[in-house]
């Protein structure tokens, strides 16, 4: 008969046998286990027993609970899907989960320059090819989100300007928008950072300089803008927005989608001070949100360096001439080094997603991302073409959008509800509703087209637009 | 001591350049569907496409590779990587295993391939998933609901205050609620999310019990008290016999009460944070409940609280309705909003349910009994070796989990410091140990956790691996001062790591700084 | 303008950019490529082109492509599946296949003591632990499958005792004894050995002992049974047919399914000479038939291991003290160490099978193939019950029995190709149809449960089969 | 020669014991789900359903350990195994990329989860990938049909040896033509699997163009000649111009003409088997098709034959009826039945098929310009090396592919043998290199083959290696004789391997004849 204090044997725990347990407990003279526990109070402890359901310890048996259920959801790859939106599906090569999957990265928590080199060798490959494509030399790990470093950012501004106000573009992704204003506190409190958005110019869905002008101040500390923005507008005035910004001493802060920058000018070349954007589209699957990461960027200059919230690593030298290692530097500003006085905070992030974008980019390679941003302009402006030419549909901005576009929807009756409703019946996701978040746009729905929609794809939508709306 | 045989290691070496340094112009890595030509045809060139302002001219140097080429690169990186497939007894983040038949199943499309904006009626077996885990972890913490939204425990400690901002804000008291407390010993995530918040922060002091006094947070707390965010136990290991009472003292003085469960994995089935009266807590899904770490995420700080915050909680929400349906529900209007994009980092939760389920609750109980007792036994052969002392020595209680230990004696002996010592160790297979948060209370320290994963054969090997290096500061200090010798690379040289005019965290940046790199 | 010769760049060569291409041309002094292939003659050099369909160089495309047809499949996870009869449906632990993914074990081909020492060790480990399942100190490393290892043990018999008549039972999977039917050769050529079938008891699928007595004589080399049989018969009587065929101076070769051997006696216990058996339920999927391997077992003995026609690796020291090396022993008897004068022939094989098997049979342990072994049987008999007693059907030997048995249809109307379309309709994969292969059986079916055939899985087949027949 | 950095490589050591040797009684694992009360209600208890006599008594002495160990355990053999990870030049098997996402594929349930009896209306999708497959290396041989059943190359030529005796059988001459005629330079396995089937065989010599000369095959062939089977090139890397002459010789006596095209890689696009007049030839689908090699197999040798021989083909087989459905037809009454159980290695198909798509008919052009030309690169460069000769080295016609070497004057001068080198190379991160097949015309030959995977900067990092080694051996023969160095492990001891009581292949068998490893 077990004892009652003795464990089950369980795959997860070497010592749940009887053998190694016992021993524990005579070499830590333990003669019941409760005594280990004695220091927490009887009035503490729970009274009510835990029910988990019944234990799944067969992992056959796990696999197919798990399995009977995550098959009831429906997925992108055997639907059409024209979600974007801040999650993009775009083409995740083999070998970028090849490596996240490498139990050597997979499992460990954070290591050393000694245990765990070639980790922090990829964060450095990582770190080093990101810079090429925004056009920065100082980049940080990554941070939880394109909202979260949007947020890092306006707090650097604001650190270094010590003013408190932002500006930040109509258009901005309402998602990110609640994060960003999340790290801007509220009035109450010290440390407060007034938003104050600028205005979308309707014909163009580009910033409206006049308010943009209306709006700068010497109070303000960052204006921030994406390029593309998030309705998929290049925002081709950005030198113009950062002379502007630069002329009140703000700080420019540019979000960008890196797979765009194949094809459209770094942000370093029009005047970015500090750039942020999302990881997930260099390698990392939707994941139904799970994907997101973040990222911020900054020329290698110390009042930017000294500014950030992350840890980054830092090409150097071993007591061996010629052997390059790999140290955390500025660790002492973060929050683990200076806890509440530290910048901001940090903590466990996507440092393996860093893993899988490093993958990525040495896979694209300049002439990759070159084909691939060709790829998704040609597919997405095909796409707003064909929906542009269907009676009763509208494009806003037919041109000079990337990847992204709004498609209006006022001239016909149907309900957006009642039609995406009919295109999932025909396999088809269609785009994001904008109704309640863009009211101004009307009933309009932001599609998303990648270097993963065929021709044969697109015409599917098309006709299927065309079926649904009647 | 028993003589153990210590492993005759030496890391994967590759000598591997950076993968900046590789390739040759022109090779591929991968190739992108070329456009078909109805699709030209309607669109014209690319180039045309975008305004000639906002073309990039010159394209990214970055490698000119084969797949191959960096395929077989980043698994010379991995290899080079100890990762935990040596012994970590890293303290603080409780090692699991992280079972591999969760792999199979988030990089199957049913999990990678899903959008958050896909319809409700598309979503229903990942909501299941997510809804379930929230009653697993409600039946564990006797809290009222979880969000997932937090990507990672300092994430989930910020959405404590950001929720504490609006919980105050919404009664009109946030002007005047502007401290929160918490403890020296608390983590690192605490004090600073909540000042990154905008609050002040006030930490009470370490003392000789091995929590802060009861005196303390009485003296701390006022009207102007917004929170209490506080870890138990802590890294010293004790549990806070006063918890209770400290919470009382900080909701009569109006604050709310966060119970930082990161160091959950001794006190599971013992405990349930809402019984103690938290209004919210926080559980590491990447931690406690066997998700896999990455190295530093992706991650997901469960957040869970009472009824009285949920209107707080960010958004959105995932519930069930009476046919048995799922739902996703957009925030309410006293709601913080976002702390991150989305739902959560949801392959994270699917690993972190399924876990549970096979461990199921026995099974818990089980891993909490088997973790605090391998940290007795650990520390009943770690004090027998000269040099280690235990922090707060005078404290008899039982540590659970984990406790702080000190090489000060070895260091003052030898030189040796515990930096030599970590490094040291890895020589032999063992994975760098944690040293401890900052400030360091305690002399010289390390921190190491045995937890339930780890065969005593293991620990034993720990153990052993840390006694031989001890004793080999007493015979060659410099070896262990000049170590590792049997790592991918030598010791590294951090002198210029803070340094503007050294640091390079880039390789553009670096070759700036090192011309004599280019070549 | 690309040179015709000039090749295109392409992932998988890393040579196929025009610098590299045009380096290796200059140093192997080449000017056209053309040069290279001059002694192959005109005459023999192609004049028709090539049409292998469009190129799929861009892996979304090939990805999606491969899906698109491969989906069109059913599965055995999404179905209920009963088939065995030579590949059978286990779980596969998660970590097996992690472990064969890893490229460092996926990629390469053979290698050395000093290149390979990780995966020499593997295989050792399996050698070992197959061993210790079967009983025997001897073992190959693994062959292409069971029948081949039949195939293979027979010649080694006829080779042992110089004698060429071997005695199969009646009751052998007949895709098996196709495959040992071609390794003993056609009569008009040295080395046919002849192949006489044993009856089997009608009453109980068992070897037919009086058959055997009569067909044993000195000419006999071996005797070959099967335990559990093709039928999923325990050979009970094992330990006796063992001891005719010894009197006889024949070996006694056994096949084994070692998922059964944590429950059933070693067949080195009962006499068996050499142990064949498959490794595919050790950790591989079905893969449609891809997943089979075999393996020859033995007494660690000079009179057999001198007949191996496989390598195997042998555990031996190195120059340093206490370290172990795996180098192979019996080079030289292989058809690589002596071509037409090998023993057989070997070559590539399943070698990398051998590596899930090794890590499945220490993820079990002795514990581990105790309860597997116990609950196939159970769930196997729970279903032979419940089958027996739906009206119509008769399970022809519902005692001492292994995962599989064989149901009768005799008694109802339907034809088998009908009621399995029935059952197809409604999710199931029914067993293997033995009409043809077996008409002494009449209308019957082999099933086959294992250790995933949960009680309700097993209950929907009966109700199933309950409607099929009406 | 230019000068490279050598690496300064070391192996990836784990000290690793054997999983026989680790663990504790009553780790589990793996557990199985327990058996349903309902079940064991009607069977009762296991052990009651097997007969006394035939239950195991005692449990086998395998390993009791948990999951993580298991898994650690098989990292660190995979990370000691350098597994093409470091640079492979493997000659005669052709290393290749292969491709990751193919892996993606044939682990999922629409690949792993087919049982081959499957009814064939839910086999379609499989079907079709093997069907239209065999279309493609139709294409590229000329051959009518291909069957992928055969379990390797060896086998494939095994199939042939099978069919060579089923047809003669059923033209009545079999009890006459039982010779089969084959090369010394012919891989082993055609003289192997053709006297295994039952044949004598007859071994033309390697003559001084590089390959046996005509007259010896016609002195060869007679009524008795049953089939030619021969591989061109074969490792000596001439084409043999003369080859359709054999099959014409050989024709006219009767016999069979086999291609064994394992060597394909140079001749791609270039020539179609079927077109030079034979009957049959072999492609090897994890060597020239990309699939992975898994150290030895699972592989494919894929066996296409002309019109006439289809009968005699091993079953079953896949054809695609008029509607363009897929089905699996049963072997005829000629066939031989089969070599291996099932219709083959399906994802070894699958993968094959994919690569071939991904390349392309100018894919396989390139691949084998690339190929052929990186050859004759790298034997530029070797023959610059004091002490390597190249075979046939008066034969100036450009090697396909691949050749062999021979160390033979370094070894009369230093000593050092080519195995020496073989194991001193891999010190400095590079793959063991495929020496010569049985039996060695040339002395200590070594036989290196660039192919189109390889950058030329790894090219050049492995011959940079050999001519260091070369130069050590002159130097310090010694280091290179007791080498290696800086592997897991170092030189093997091989003098037992061959001694019945020395030999151990099974943990069981050491412990047994060396009783002290038993403590
Ligand atoms: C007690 C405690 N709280 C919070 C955290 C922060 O968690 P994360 O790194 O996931 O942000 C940790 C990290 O280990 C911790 O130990
Ligand atoms: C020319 C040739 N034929 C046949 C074979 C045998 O192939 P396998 O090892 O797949 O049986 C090989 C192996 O490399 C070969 O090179």
């Amino acid at each position: 008969m077990k004892k009652n204090t003795e464990p089950s044997p369980h795959p997860y725990m070497a010592n749940s046998n009887n053998g190694n347990f016992d021993q524990m407990m005579k070499v830590a003279d333990v003669s019941d286990i409760e005594e280990l526990f004695e220091q927490i109070p009887i009035a503490h402890r729970t009274k009510r027993d835990f029910d988990l359901g019944p234990v799944l310890s067969a992992e056959s048996s796990l696999y197919r609970h798990m399995t009977g259920i995550l098959r009831k959801s429906e997925n992108c790859e055997d639907n059409l899907n024209f979600l974007g939106a801040g999650c993009w599906q775009h083409y995740v090569p083999a070998i970028c989960d090849e490596m996240v999957m490498r139990a050597e990265f997979l499992t460990p928590v954070w290591g050393t320059p000694s245990s765990d080199h070639g980790r922090s060798q990829a964060w450095f490959e990582f770190a080093s090819q990101l810079g090429e494509l925004v056009g920065m030399e100082f980049v940080g790990l990554p941070v939880y989100s394109f909202g979260t470093a949007g947020g890092h950012a306006i707090r650097m501004a604001a650190r270094i300007t010590k003013r408190s106000k932002v500006l930040l573009p109509r258009s901005l992704d309402p998602e990110r928008l609640a994060v960003m204003k999340t790290y801007c506190s509220l009035p109450e409190l010290t440390g407060y950072i007034e938003i104050v958005l600028v205005d979308m110019d309707s014909a163009t869905g580009r910033i409206d300089l006049n308010d943009l002008k209306a709006k700068l101040s010497d109070e303000v500390a960052a204006v921030y803008f994406d390029n593309p923005s998030y309705l998929g507008v290049v925002e081709s005035e950005a030198l113009e927005i950062s002379r502007l910004a630069h002329e009140y001493g703000a700080e420019v802060i540019v979000g960008v989608d890196p797979i765009s920058l194949g094809i459209l000018v770094p942000p370093s070349e029009y005047g970015a001070d500090i750039v942020v954007g999302t990881t997930q589209p260099l390698g990392v699957h939707m994941n139904c949100g799970g994907g997101v990461g973040g990222f911020i960027a900054t020329r290698d200059e110390e009042k930017y360096a000294v500014e950030y919230p992350t840890l980054q690593v830092s090409l150097t030298n071993t007591s061996v001439e010629g052997e390059m290692a790999f140290g955390l530097t500025l660790f002492e500003q973060s929050s683990y080094g200076s806890r509440e006085q530290g910048k901001d905070w940090t903590g466990n992030s996507v440092y393996l997603w860093a893993i899988a974008n490093a993958v990525y980019m040495s896979l694209m390679g300049p002439q990759g991302f070159r084909d691939i941003g060709n790829s998704i302009i040609e597919r997405s402006h095909y796409a707003a073409t064909r929906i542009n030419s269907i009676p009763g549909l509208k494009v806003l901005w037919p041109e000079g959008f990337f990847k992204e576009f709004v498609v209006n929807f006022d001239d016909v009756a149907i309900g957006l509800d009642l039609l995406h409703s009919r295109l999932r019946d025909v396999g088809i996701f269609a785009g994001k509703d904008l109704q309640s978040d863009f009211p101004e746009l009307g009933k309009s729905v932001l599609y998303c087209v990648t270097e993963i929609h065929t021709k044969e794809d697109i015409d599917q939508l098309v006709a299927a637009l065309g079926e649904a709306i009647k | 001591m028993t003589t153990i045989k210590l492993k005759n290691y030496h890391a994967a070496s590759w000598d591997e350049p950076l993968v900046m340094q590789m390739g040759s112009p022109g090779r591929r890595g991968a190739i992108l569907p070329s456009t078909e030509s109805g699709i030209s045809d309607v669109v014209g060139e690319a180039k045309n496409l975008v305004s000639p302002n906002m073309q990039r001219q010159s394209l990214p140097i970055l490698p000119e590779l084969s797949e191959f080429e960096v395929e077989k690169h980043y698994i010379h990186l991995s290899q080079q990587t100890m990762g935990m497939m040596g012994v970590s007894l890293f303290g603080t983040c409780t090692m699991k295993y992280n079972p591999r038949v969760t792999e199979n199943l988030v990089y199957q499309p049913f999990v990678a391939q899903l959008h958050p904006f896909q319809h409700e009626d598309t979503l229903q077996g990942t909501l299941e998933i997510v809804y379930r885990f929230d009653e697993l972890l409600r039946e564990l913490s006797g809290m009222s609901k979880f969000v997932f939204q937090a990507g990672g425990g300092a994430d989930a400690a910020y959405t404590q205050a950001c929720i504490t901002r609006a919980y105050h804000a919404s009664r009109g008291e946030l002007a005047i609620r502007n401290e929160i407390i918490t403890t020296a010993q608390a983590h690192p995530s605490s004090p600073a999310t909540a000042a990154a918040a905008g609050f002040k922060v006030i930490t009470l002091p370490l003392e000789a019990d091995g929590y802060a006094s009861v005196e303390a947070l009485r003296a701390a707390v006022s009207p102007r008290t917004a929170a209490l965010m506080v870890n138990n136990p802590d890294d010293i290991g004790i549990y806070n016999p006063h918890i209770k009472e400290w919470v009382d003292i900080v909701h009569e003085a109006g604050g709310l009460c966060f119970y930082d469960h990161a160091n959950f994995n001794g006190l599971m089935t013992r405990i349930r944070a809402a019984e103690l009266g938290f209004d919210a807590c926080m559980f590491m899904l990447h931690k406690t409940f066997g998700g896999p770490k990455g190295g530093g995420g992706p991650a997901v700080g469960a957040y869970g609280c009472t009824e009285a915050l949920i209107p707080f909680l960010p958004g959105p929400t995932i519930g069930k309705n009476d046919a048995g349906k799922f739902f996703i529900e957009k925030e309410g209007p006293l709601s913080i909003g976002r702390v991150r994009e989305f739902w959560g980092n949801v392959p994270v939760v699917i690993r972190a349910y399924a876990w549970t389920r096979a461990m199921g609750a026995a099974g818990l109980r089980d891993a909490a009994n088997i973790s605090v007792l391998a940290n007795n036994y650990m520390e009943k052969r770690l004090l027998e070796i000269p040099g280690i002392t235990k922090g707060l020595p005078e404290l008899t209680k039982r540590r659970l989990e984990m406790t702080r230990y000190s090489l000060g004696a070895l260091t003052a002996d030898t030189g040796v410091s515990t930096l030599d010592v970590q490094n040291r160790m890895t020589d032999f297979g063992v994975d760098a140990y944690w040293l401890s948060h900052e400030p360091w209370f305690i002399p010289e320290p390390f921190t190491p956790e045995a937890g339930e994963l780890w065969s005593i054969e293991d620990i034993d090997y720990w153990i052993d691996v840390l006694a031989h290096v001890c004793q080999e500061a007493r015979t060659n200090p410099d070896l262990v001062k000049t170590s590792p010798h049997n790592q991918v690379v030598h010791k590294m040289d951090g002198s210029g790591l803070n340094d503007p005019k050294k640091w390079a965290t880039t390789w553009r940046a670096y070759q700036r700084k090192y011309p004599a790199s280019n070549k």
